[in-house]
This record gives C-alpha cells, structure tokens and sequence, in this order.
C-alpha cells in the first residue's frame, strides 16, 4: 500500500518534472556532467593532461580530431582539462552548499521558532549583515584577505552563503511554528531540539532541497568568477574560471582556450538551474 | 426566438487537467427570457460557474474545453462570435458579478479607476465619447446607487481598504455601470455574514428591479433565491435536473436531489456537501454512465444507469430531467 | 517600459533643445589641425610624483614631464639636462652641477638651484619612490648661487651620475602653492596629494588631465629646448600633441584597439601570440628592447631543499633554457653569466649554467637531500599578471620531475607576492621574477643580493652573507671605473659559486607599435635582427623629442 | 506621516546593519598577512618611511583599536588613506563613484525596461513560440558568467564588428564636459554637447550590457512568471467580462500588478550590479568604484577595501528603501502593511 502511494506519488512527480522538456535537458546535463566529473579518468582523452603536462610541440593546436577543443599553451588537451574542471566546479558547488546549508539552517529554524525573543533578533540581524552587501563583492573581499586557493575560494563563499537559508527557513519555521501539530508537540513536553529537527525540519525540506539544487548555478558562477580575477583556484589545477581567464589572453588567436571552459561553464549553470527549475515545479504543487 | 435573451443548448464543457479530461458540463439546457430573473442553483463544484462564464465566453481554452453545444445570446451564437463581436457583447450586453469579491477587484488600483475605466469603455460601444467629468459623475451616482456612504472618498480608495460589504456593493457597482440587458450574479455575498448578505441581495434585487435587468443568479443560499427571481433552474454535477417557477419549485420539487437539497436545508453557507444526501458529488475523470445522479438516487432505476434523461414537462413550464416523471 | 520611453524623450529632447541652440562660436575660419595622438596602454598604477613613482609606467610618465640634470645619451654616456655641466671635487664626495639659464617651469617659473635643492630635500624626506637610489649616499644639497647647486656625499658611490637621471627637479613655487594637509608640519603634504595628478616640472610635456584608474592625458607644452633653441632638446617633426597613457594591458581591448588605430603602442606585458598575430594581421610592427632585466628563478636559501647549494646546482643544470627561449619567450637571449651581458662590467668568462643531466644528477647525489627525494616537495611562485610564467613553472616542473622532484606550483598575484616574498619563512622554495637593474652597472643588478635586499621582492634568495655584503659595498664607494669592475668580476665569481638562482634569460621588452609611429630606438639604437633594438642603457623616452607620428 | 517613520526605522536598521559590516569586513581583514605599509611605499622605500606610514595608519596598534579609529574618523567624515592612490578614500569614492553609478544606473534602467517587455510578452503569449525564445534564451542569459560575456562581447562586437568602444568611458581627445554630477551624459547634456553624450553612450552599451546580461535575463523571468500568474487571476477574467480591450488589460490591469515582483528584485538587481562592476570595469578600463576596488583587494588596501565595501553597503540599503517605496506605491496591500507596521 505504501510503496503504492510513494509509486504513484513518484508517477506524478516524473509528471509534472517532465511535462516541461527543459527540466529534462538540465536533468540529461547534470546527468551526464556528473558522470562525466567521477570517470573523467576514463573519460578524457588525454588523462595525463589534465594538471602538470608539457608538450611544447603540439602546443597551440587549434581544434582537430585528436585534440577536439585543441590544446592549450603548453600543449595540453583542452578537452580533458575540461573533464577534469568538472570535478572542480562540482565540488566547490558540493562543498559550499554541503558546509554552508546545515548551520544556515539550523539557525534559521531556531530564529524562526523563537521568533521575538533576543535569539531571533542576534540571529537575523547577523545574517543581515551578511546579506547587506551583494555577495559577489563580500566573496571578493573576503578571498582578497585569504591566500589565493581554490579551498579558500570555497570558504569564502561558504561564509556568504549560509544567511540565504538562514533567511529561507526563518520563513518557513515561524509560520509552521503556530501550526497545531507543533503545539501539541510542546504540549507533551518534547524538547526544543527535537520539535527543530522532528517536527518543523521536515517541512522545510523540500524548498531547501529545491534552493540548494538552484544554488549549484550560482555557486560556480561566483566561483568561476573567483577564479577569472585570479582569486580562486590556481594553475595547474583545470579550473574552468582559470582556464577561462588564463585562456583570455590569448584571444583572438587562439580563442578556443578560453572559449571551450567558457562555454562548459555556461552548460553546467544552464543544467542545474533547468534541473533546478524542474524540481521546484514538482515540488510546488504539492 | 427574439423573446429568449440567452438559450444554451446541450453545452458539453471538458476540461483538461493532469488525471485526464474532466468531463464537467454534460449537456446543459438553459434558458433565459428578456426581463426574468432566474436562479441557478446546485452544489458546489456543480458547474454552474463554468455554465455562466461560458454565456460570456470567459473560460480559459485551455484548460477549458468545448465539446459541443451552442449558446445564443439575443440569437446570436456566442462560441462564433468574433473577438471584436465578444468585446462589443461584454461591454453592452451582459455583466458579471464575480463570486468572490476580494479577486475580482484589481488590488493596485483605486475603485474609482476600475469603475471609471468600465463606463469609459461601455460607453465607447454605445458610441458615445465620455469626458473625465463625466466619469466621475457617473461613478459617484452608481456608488450613490449602490448605497455607498462618501463615495468620493471610497473612489479614492484600493479595494484592501473596504470592508467585504462594501466590496461586494463596488462589485455590483461595476456590473451596473456596463451592461443593461443581462446581469449575472455569481453567489453574491457569500463570504459576508448573513445580515449584510441579506442586505447585499436586497440592494441587487432593487436596483435590476428599476432597470428591468435579466439577471441569473447563482446561489445555493436557497432562501435568497427564493425572494428574487422568477424561475430556477436546480444544478446537478454538469447538468440541468430541474427547472421551474420559483413557487412551484419550493412547494413542489420533483426530482429527487432538488428534493434532497431542500431537506437539507437550514443551511446558508454553502461549500460542502449538504447533509440528507448519501454519498458525493461525482468523479468528473469518471461520471456515472446516464443520470449522472444515480450512484445517490434512492430511485435509480435500469434506465438511468443507461442514458442521461432529458427535460420532460410537467406543466407550467415545470421541467424536470428524470426518468420517473417521463420517458419509457 | 515606461522608463525607457522616458529616456527615449528625454534624449529626443535634449537633442532638440541641442539643435535649436544658437551656436555661439562662429565656425573657425582657421580650423586647427586635428591633434596628433600618441596613445600606449601600460600597466598601473602609474604615480606622477617624481618623489613617489618608480615603476615601469611611472618611470615612461615622470621624464616627459620634468627633467633631470644630467641625461644618458642617444649614445650611451651621460650628458648635460638641466645641468650644463658638472664637477667632482673632494675625492669624490662633493658634486656641483651647473644650471642652464632661462628653463621655465610649466607655471611660468625660472628653475634655479633653490629649486634642485627642494626637489633632492623633497625626494628624501619623504622617502618612497627612487629615493633609495640617494638615500645612502646624498648628505645634504645646497645652493652655492643661483644657477650652482652642489651635492656633498655621505661616501663614495662610485656610479652616482648614471644614477642622478633618476633625480627629478621639481618648481618650488608650483608644489608650495599647492600644499596640503600632512604630516610634514609646515610643508604639509610637500605637495603629494596635488602633485598625484598634477605636475610642477619643465618637460615637453604637460598634464592635461588625469583619469584615476583610467588613463592619464598629457599635452605638449612651450619646451625650453625649443624656445632657449638647444640642439637635441627640440621637438621632432609631427612630435605627438596629446600623449595617453591608459591604465590597462588585457589582451582582448589592447588588441581590439590596436586593430582600430585606437592605439598607437602596446604595452609590454601582451602574449608574444598576439604580438605575432597583430603583425600578421594588423600591420603592427612589433619592436623589441634588449632589456637589462633578467627573468629569474630565485631560490631561498634559507629553506630545506634549496638550502643546500649541490640541490641548488642540480636544479641549475636540470633547466631547459633552451626551450625557455625558444618556445615560451621567442626573441629573448640564454644568461651567459650572472647578470646581464648588456651591463657595463659583465664577466664574460663564467661558463653559464645550462642543461645536462648528468651534472645535475652528480650534483643532486653530492646534496644532503639526495635519499629523501620522495619527501620533498618544492613550491614555486609565479606571477599571475604574467602568464608566460606558468608555462616556465611547468617546464620547471616538468624539469625537476627528470630528476624525481616534485614540484607545486603557486599563481600569486604580483602584489601579494611581494608580500609573500617579504617574510624569510613565507618565501617559496622557488620564485620566478623578472629583476631590472638600479642603474645600468653591474653592481646595479648584484647589488640586490645585498643582505639589505633580502626581505624584498628583488630577493627571494635570503642569502644573508656578510662577505657578499662586504664585497658588494666596497664595490659601489669604488670611484674609478677599472677598480670598480674589477671588483664587479669578484663578485659575479663569489655568486656564481653560490648558485643561488637559475638564470632563466636576458629580457627583450616586445611591444607592438604603428607602423606610422616613427620609433627612435631605429635611429637611436643598434638594429640586432630583424625587428629587435639594442639601446643605449639607461636611455629614455622622451617621445615629443624622439617620436614622430605619422598620419594614420 | 507613517511612511517618514517607516524610512526612519529602515535607515536606522540599516546604520547597525553597516555597523556591523565594517566589523566584519575589519575582522577579516585582520586575517591578511604582510605589510601593507611596505605595499604601498614598494619594495625599495627604506625602513623608516616603512615604519612612519605604519604608525600613520595605526597598523602598530592592535584591530581593535585600528577599528575605533577608523570608527571615530567614519563619524568625521574621513575613511583613511589609500594605499593604492594614496588619497583620502573619501575623495576616492567621491572621484570614482559617479562613473560606476552612471554605468549601473543606466544599464539597469535599460535592461530593466527591456525585461518588463520581454517579460510581458512572453507571458501575455505564454506557451508561443516567442514565450519559448524568450525564456530559452533568458535561461541561457542568466548561465552566462559576466566575465564570459564581457570577453565574449569585446571580441565580437569590438574586434571582430567593431561596432563599440571597449574601453574607458570616452574616445580619445574628447574632454570630459564640466563635471557636474560626474555622470558624463547628464553632464554632457547640462553642456548641451550632445556629440560627448553620443559618445559617452557608445562607450557604455558593451560594459553595460555584460554587467547585466544574468539580471535583464532573471527579471525577464520574473515578470514572465507574475504575468503569467496574475492572467489566471479573476480580476483580470472580470476585466474582460466588461469588455476592457486586451490591450488596455495588458498595459494596466496586467502590467502594474505583475510589476511588483520584478520592481521588488531590482533594487537588489542594482546593488549586485555594483558587485558585478568589479569585474567588468576591469576588463573595460572603467574608471569605477569596482575597478578601484579590485585595485584595492589585491593590493590588501584594507582602508579602501573598507569603504568600498560599506559604500556598497550603503547603496544597497538605499535602493532596498527606495524600492520599497516604490513596491508600496505600486501596490496599496504592502502600502498599508508599511502604515500599519
């Protein structure tokens, strides 16, 4: 009977994801990015290009059949620098939203339960500070204070980041908080932490699924952007953003460098935000 | 034909939803003369919004769709009318006084505004060229009309700030301003409590009374129908099931369900299902096969699981879709 | 919607309200010929205050707008300025210049010795910029008459005159009218707000406006070369009317401008691809300098494994240079010693370090760190704002790996690493650097190994040695020549030895230009091959009086 | 009289919100390692100009106390010296202030205007193929990094088209008018030089188009999707039941209240494009704030830093008040929230 429901739930779910042919393509790309980040070992061409490889003399080569988005400077397969930048970019976008969410959540729920107390008003205000400024220019910021790395790029981003889904469940919790079922949670004495994580947490969940999955996008825009302005992650690592901004330079001539990472850059945001949109469809009517 | 102001013949309205096509309107007969008041009543859900927005062409094809049938309005067939001809239509023939007062009012404009704009452009149809002046004045006599207290300053107002009442009264305000021939009134008052409900209702019936207005009003506050219009019309899950003067249908209802409403009653808030009746209103992914009544009908007979009845006359105008009061 | 209708009609209007203006001057019956442009993008920050500026853009900027007393030659030898001439007296410790007559300020005032005497006050109060050229050596500056002015030396410095070029004179009157607040009690600011986008000199060239962060305008001005009519001090025909300077060298807009004759010269930090494509494709000429820098690989010294100079020869020896300038710099030249061959007082008989395995393992097994090789891992530094330098980190890398060293390379941008190259214990393993000379002299270049040198960008190595110190001091209180250069040789031996950079090569400086711009290194300078110019060191720019422009 | 307090209340928040800002970014900047000092002299100055710089810019004493002479010069009307230009920060932000608010101001107008239209369109014909382009198309806009674009678009419509300037804000030898406001298009208007103001236009449709291709894309949607919800809404099926023409339906009835969504996005639209000015002023040469703070974050000049970032903060807050206000006069229900509340 169960799994009948969920069956039939999941039947709609697919329903009303699919009925819009975008959120399939993002599904296809993030699909096949994924995929393509955890087997880029076997994936890429040229494996062994991806960090420290010279090859002076097939440097420069414009797109072929042996190098199908050329190579770069030193000789390496741009392609396969690709492959492996996917890895990069999702995992900055994994570990921001991994590190990022749980505290900005956690906070979130207790502000909103404890609305109008002192609790709610240190936290928001906090996490107004945080979103006073547009993120781009604190993550600039912030990263200008730290060492250059991609790890650093992470953290600074993460520590924007988190007031987003402060401010998402501090929503959610103080409406659901007057909801009866929270009432007669507290009637029978259940303690605080367990009506956050048990009673209210729960229905948070799927807008917060539905922000992260919208998140990834703009994640890796900001990081890409990071790295462009040489504040993220450094050479040799086949980061799209440096592979970007490293391959500017040599725009016009050898534009495909640059112009590949970039346009891979663009499909992974596409892909997620199309997945993203899907989700959220699905998840609203319910 | 020139005496039938509206006459709906056999209308089938489905509508296209992710379960499938609901089948909500099943071959609806209606029918309004110049100058009568009728009523239209049912449960909700029943299809008697769907029936009347249909007469002014409003539903939202897709995910409306129309199966068949005609609607002639002044004998003209609506669902051909050109869009210029539906314009025209709207502006000078029939009006609509929407269910629910708070979404019918535009929220970011004043009421002024909203009711100027309608004079401005049913006047336009009647040929004539209004001036600011004009509106205003005119605006300021219907508010008067509708028993408005200060109406410049509720002209100045967005519709937030009224009472539901109040709302109400500019709701009919604006059907007045536009149309003369037909007026439909989709459950006024419902959401206000009974007293300025009953006020609401009074008001209408007064002003279509000096204006010899046809109105079709949609109430299943069986009591506010009963004061107002001349014959009712009694609304069963997409179809007509009974139709007669307003006396005759009150002293004597014939189908079975009108007669299970009125045991239901006293009841003046509509929304469920009324109690006295077994069972609920139907699946419209999967109707019944004929009566559409018949899984609740304490009388359903071989036949009505077969086709639909259609109306048989019992007299006086006294119709009634039911198989016990015609057919073999 | 609204709003861009709005705007629409505010410009329909504006425009008509333009229109049916009275147009108050009456066309010029005598139009003026469309200014002459020099325009060249450069890397910034550029700061116009003689006392503050000592960068590339700077240094290409401060000799248009003031002069020095002496200049070095088209010839190479230093040469009268301000100055018409000069004397050394007391052993080398006192040096009096005399003024030429008649040089006005760009405010209309004359230059006497008053102000040469505020400008040297001026340079090494405040401290910053090329004060350190002076700063050791200048004990106090008078003005003996109106048109004398004498220096009194703390010490001998034997090169002082090739340095004294990099000694602006700035008009007194002009910087005093414009003082600001500051921490120099009655001088207050000494005029540095003011004269950071604003001049007080006598060049040919004026400020006519400076764009913070965006470009800097100069225009020509009535010179003292022209009107005191002073051979070599004049104006060259189609001498550039408005020179801009413009604060930025990303590729993709020098060379969209270059395209569109927007440009008349590029700076020196685009992709030689791009160079090589703009003459290609864009009738740009590309011109090369034979620099005094050189691109180096300085190792710390101070840090396990570089610390060990057998490790460091290794890493000597196992650098492909060839490929270097090849493949990653095309154009550039191999070091053939310790510094530059260009500098006056090179020894041409070290044999430079070049690759070959052999040595290199040899001397890598003689190192302490030879049976720990899978432990050590060396950190190298580029610079980001030169890209060329990743592909020398990778061919390091790749170098190193021959010998089963790893290797991590670090993208630092160039401030943060002088930052990082400050502190003995943040400084990398390897650094690559371009270093450019104090003054065109050996002991220009080695002077930066100096134990004073260490905690800056211009030496990662940390040597720290007292002898070097010793050696290198000595060298610069040399007065005569022959005896300075000899001990220059001492020196370039005593580094050699210690093997603490890998000399990666001898810059060129490639620029694209116009091919209408009449370029004076052509003149001026010694064609070496087909497109590249040596030129006399320690030579300046000084473009109205050595640039023609032709019509475009 | 409810609505001077409302604006009151909202500066006043938004002073403690900067407050702590400054405290953060005060904070983080401690995390910096090295001199700036030694920075900002280069690397030749000697040890005591070094020295006398540091005790100029208090960097001897410990954050804390660095952070309440900063605070009490804030109160002053002076935020500290620059590194990189070595001028008051205040007169910086005076000087490159006005050409990134040009810039953000009439990029945002533009796009702004061109999203409401297509956001409108695509939505009043939801499911077109129009609908279709416009939202593939916007999808794509909002992936596109800035930075992509920017070099994307100097050399297409720069190098290869040349159809735009990519550089600076005017040609070359054209004078910047008398400044007046600094915007260079007002100020060539108050000169009646309308051949600067062509020029100064020319110069800004490349930079601004990449600082807001991703905003013009997502307030597309938004009002797409508003469009969308409000057609379904009853008061816009009564509209027609009264014969409004559609026309007057879309440009009213539809328009004002769709608008309010994308009207609520857009103060925080203008912001962000302040921190998308960083980048692309960098690659345009654009004498802005953004260009001068990227100077300053890689040159660790933490007093610039500082007040570009709380300049930042400030307008925020102010655009966040003014589209507030502007969201309240579209949209009485909200009006009447802010008198009440």
């Amino acid at each position: 009977m169960n799994t009948e429901l969920m069956k039939e739930r999941a039947k709609r779910n697919w329903y009303k994801f699919s009925k819009n042919p975008l959120s399939i393509v993002g599904l296809v790309v993030v699909v096949s990015i994924i995929l393509i980040a955890i087997f880029a070992d076997f994936v890429a061409p040229y494996p062994q290009h991806a960090f420290v490889f010279v090859d002076f003399k097939n440097a420069k080569s414009p797109p072929t059949l042996r190098n199908l988005a050329g190579t770069d400077l030193a000789g390496r397969d741009v392609l396969s620098r690709i492959f492996f930048g996917f890895r990069y970019s999702l995992l900055m976008a994994v570990s921001v939203l991994s590190v990022a969410t749980p505290p900005g959540v956690i906070l979130g729920l207790l502000a909103g339960y404890m609305r109008d107390t002192w609790v709610d008003t240190v936290i928001m205000r906090v996490a107004d500070v945080f979103l006073s400024v547009p993120s781009m220019v604190l993550a600039l910021a912030v990263c200008s204070m730290l060492e250059p790395t991609l790890y650093n790029a992470m953290l600074a981003i993460t520590v924007m980041w988190w007031p987003w889904y402060t401010r998402l469940v501090y929503g959610l919790s103080s409406s659901i908080k007057n909801e009866y079922f929270i009432q007669a949670a507290e009637v029978t004495g259940a303690s605080t932490l367990s009506i956050l994580l048990g009673e209210i947490l729960p229905n948070c969940l799927s807008p917060i699924f539905t922000k992260m999955t919208l998140d990834v996008g703009w994640v890796i825009l900001i990081g890409s952007t990071l790295s462009f302005v040489g504040l993220g992650a450094q050479p040799p690592t086949p980061d799209l953003g440096t592979m970007v901004s490293d391959g500017s330079k040599y725009i016009p001539s050898q534009w495909w460098i640059s112009l590949f990472p970039a346009l891979f850059i663009v499909l992974i945001i596409l892909g997620f935000n199309l997945l993203g949109d899907g989700l959220r469809d699905m998840l609203a009517g319910d | 034909m020139s005496d039938e102001l509206v006459d709906i013949r056999d209308l089938h309205v489905h509508f296209s939803i992710y379960e499938g096509i609901t089948k909500v309107l099943n071959g609806v007969n209606f029918r309004i003369a110049r100058g009568e008041k009728v009523g239209l009543i049912g449960e909700a859900g029943c299809g008697k919004t769907t029936t009347v927005k249909s007469i002014m062409k409003l539903l939202q094809i897709p995910p409306a769709i129309i199966e068949g049938g005609e609607i002639f309005l002044e004998g003209d067939d609506v669902l051909k009318m050109s869009q210029q001809e539906l314009q025209m239509m709207r502006r000078k023939t029939v009006s609509m006084i929407f269910q629910d007062p708070i979404a019918a009012l535009n929220p970011v404009f004043k009421v002024g505004d909203q009711i100027g704009d309608i004079i401005k452009f049913s006047q336009l149809a009647l040929g004539e060229k209004v001036t600011k002046e004009d509106i205003k004045e005119r605006t300021i006599n219907v508010l008067k009309e509708v028993q408005m207290p200060d109406p410049e300053r509720i002209m100045n107002s967005y519709p937030i700030q009224l009472s539901g009442g109040m709302r109400q009264r500019i709701c009919i305000a604006m059907a007045l301003v536009s149309a003369t021939n037909l007026l439909i009134a989709d459950e006024p008052g419902t959401n206000l409590d009974v007293t300025i409900q009953d006020q609401v209702l009074r008001l209408l019936g007064d002003l279509v009374e000096d204006r010899g207005t046809s109105v079709i009003l949609i109430s299943h506050a069986l009591g506010a129908v009963k004061g107002l219009v001349d014959r009712v019309y009694v609304m069963y899950a997409g179809s007509m099931v009974e139709a007669a003067k307003t006396e005759d249908l009150f002293s004597d209802p014939l189908h079975p369900y009108t007669k299970a409403l009125f045991n239901a009653v006293p009841k003046l808030t509509g929304g469920g299902i009324p109690e006295g009746i077994s069972g609920r209103i139907p699946n419209y992914l999967s109707p019944p096969q004929g009566c559409r009544f018949n899984p609740r009908c304490p009388h359903a007979m071989p036949q009505c699981l077969e086709d639909a009845p259609p109306f048989f006359d019992v007299g006086e105008g006294h119709e009634v879709a039911c198989y016990l009061y015609g057919g073999n | 919607m609204y709003v861009g209708i709005v705007i629409a009609i505010v410009i329909i209007a504006a425009g008509y309200w333009w229109m049916t203006q009275p147009t108050e001057p009456e066309p010029d019956p005598d139009p003026e010929p469309e200014p002459i442009f020099y325009r060249s993008t450069w890397a910034w920050p550029t700061r116009i205050d003689p006392a503050v500026g000592s960068d590339g853009s700077s240094l290409a900027a401060i000799p248009n707008l003031y002069n020095s007393l002496v200049r070095i030659t088209p010839e190479g030898v230093v040469g009268p300025e301000l100055a018409e001439g000069w004397d050394v007296t007391n052993g080398g410790l006192t040096y009096t210049f005399e003024l030429r007559e008649g040089v006005m300020s760009h405010s209309g005032n004359e230059i006497t010795a008053e102000d040469v005497v505020f400008s040297m006050d001026r340079l090494l109060t405040m401290g910053e910029g090329l004060a350190y050229l002076f700063l050791p050596y200048i004990d106090e500056t008078t003005a003996v008459d109106t048109y004398t002015v004498q220096f009194d030396l703390l010490k001998n410095f034997g090169p002082i005159l090739t340095v004294m070029p990099n000694f602006f004179v700035l008009d007194e009157e002009t910087v005093m009218e414009n003082l600001g607040e500051g921490e120099y009690g009655d001088l207050g600011d000494y005029g540095k707000e003011w004269l950071m986008t604003n001049d007080a000199g006598t060049g040919p060239y004026t400020v006519k406006e400076f764009l913070l962060e965006e470009k800097l305008i100069m225009e020509k001005f009535e010179y003292w070369g022209e009107t005191l009519d002073i051979e070599g001090f004049k104006f060259v025909e189609n001498a550039p009317d408005i020179m801009e300077m413009i604060g930025t060298t990303e590729p993709i807009t020098v060379r969209t401008m270059m395209a569109r004759q927007e440009l008349e010269r590029t700076d020196s930090w685009q992709p030689i691809e791009n160079l090589e494509e703009m003459v290609e494709t864009e009738g740009v000429e590309m011109i090369g300098e034979v620099g005094t820098s050189l691109l180096n690989l300085m190792m710390h010294t101070r840090k396990a494994p570089t610390d060990d100079v057998h490790f460091r020869k290794a890493i000597a020896y196992a650098f492909d240079y060839e490929t270097v300038v090849t493949e990653i710099f095309p154009h550039t030249t191999m070091v053939k010693g310790v510094v530059n061959e260009v500098l006056p007082g090179y020894d041409p008989s070290l044999e430079p370090y070049r690759m070959n395995l052999d040595k290199a393992m040899e001397e890598l097994q003689q190192s302490e760190y030879y049976d720990q090789l899978e432990d050590i891992e060396i950190e190298i530094h580029w610079c980001a704002e030169v890209p060329a330098e990743e592909r020398v980190s990778l061919l390091f890398m790749a170098n190193m790996a021959e010998l089963g060293i790893s290797v991590k390379i670090v993208k630092e941008p160039w401030l943060s690493m002088i930052e990082t190259m400050a502190d003995q214990e943040l400084s990398p393993n390897v650094v690559v650097v371009y270093n450019s000379v104090h003054f065109p002299e050996v002991g220009g270049d080695v002077m930066r190994y100096h134990s004073e040198s260490a905690p800056t960008w211009e030496q990662n190595e940390w040597l720290l040695d007292e002898t070097l110190d010793a050696m290198i001091e000595e060298a610069l209180e040399t007065v005569d020549q022959m005896d300075r250069f000899e001990k220059y040789s001492e020196i370039q031996q005593y580094i050699y030895d210690l093997c603490p950079t890998v000399y990666v090569l001898q810059t060129t400086t490639l620029r694209g230009i116009q091919d209408y711009v009449d370029y004076p290194y052509v003149e001026y300078g010694e064609q070496v091959s087909g497109f590249v110019y040596s030129v006399p060191l320690g030579f300046r720019t000084f473009y109205g009086l050595y640039t023609g422009i032709n019509a475009p | 009289m409810n609505i001077k307090k409302y604006v009151a209340y909202r500066l006043l928040s938004s002073l403690f919100i900067l407050f702590g800002l400054s405290l953060l970014i005060f904070t983080l900047s401690r995390l910096v390692p090295g001199d700036p000092a030694r920075l900002a002299l280069g690397a030749m100055a000697p040890q005591w100009a070094v020295d006398r710089l540091r005790e100029q810019l208090h960097l001897n004493e410990p954050i804390y106390v660095q952070y309440f002479y900063w605070v009490t010069n804030v109160v002053k009307g002076d935020l500290g010296q620059s590194l990189v230009t070595r001028r008051g920060v205040f007169n910086d932000i005076l000087e490159f202030f006005p050409a990134t608010f040009e810039l953000v101001m009439f990029s945002v107008l533009i796009s702004s205007s061109l999203a409401i239209f297509l956001g409108v369109t695509a939505g009043k014909y939801a499911n077109s193929l129009w609908d279709n382009l416009v939202r593939v198309t916007s999808y794509v806009g909002i992936a596109i990094p800035s930075f992509v674009w920017a070099i994307l678009s100097v050399f297409i419509f720069g190098y290869l088209l040349r159809w735009f300037p990519t550089l600076g804000r005017l040609s070359s030898g054209v004078i910047a008018p008398t400044k007046v406001t600094g915007l260079l298009m007002v100020d060539s208007l108050i000169a009646g030089r309308l051949d600067i103001f062509v020029d100064a236009f020319y110069h800004m449709i490349l930079p601004g188009s990449s600082l807001v291709l991703g905003r013009l894309s997502q307030e597309a949607r938004i009002t797409r999707a508003s469009v969308v919800e409000n057609l379904n809404k009853d008061y816009i099926m009564a509209a027609r039941s009264f014969g409004i023409p559609e026309r007057t339906i879309t440009l009213k009835n539809l328009l004002k209240p769709s608008l309010i969504p994308t009207v609520a996005v857009m103060g925080m639209d203008i912001a962000g494009s302040m921190g998308g000015s960083f980048i692309i002023e960098t690659i345009f040469n654009w004498p802005g704030l953004g260009r001068y703070g990227i100077s300053a974050m890689l040159s660790n000049d933490i007093n610039a830093i500082v007040g570009v970032v709380m300049l930042i903060g400030i307008f925020f807050a102010f655009m966040n008040i003014i589209v507030d206000l502007i969201t309240a006069y579209l949209d009485p229900r909200i009006m009447m929230k802010m008198k009440s509340g």
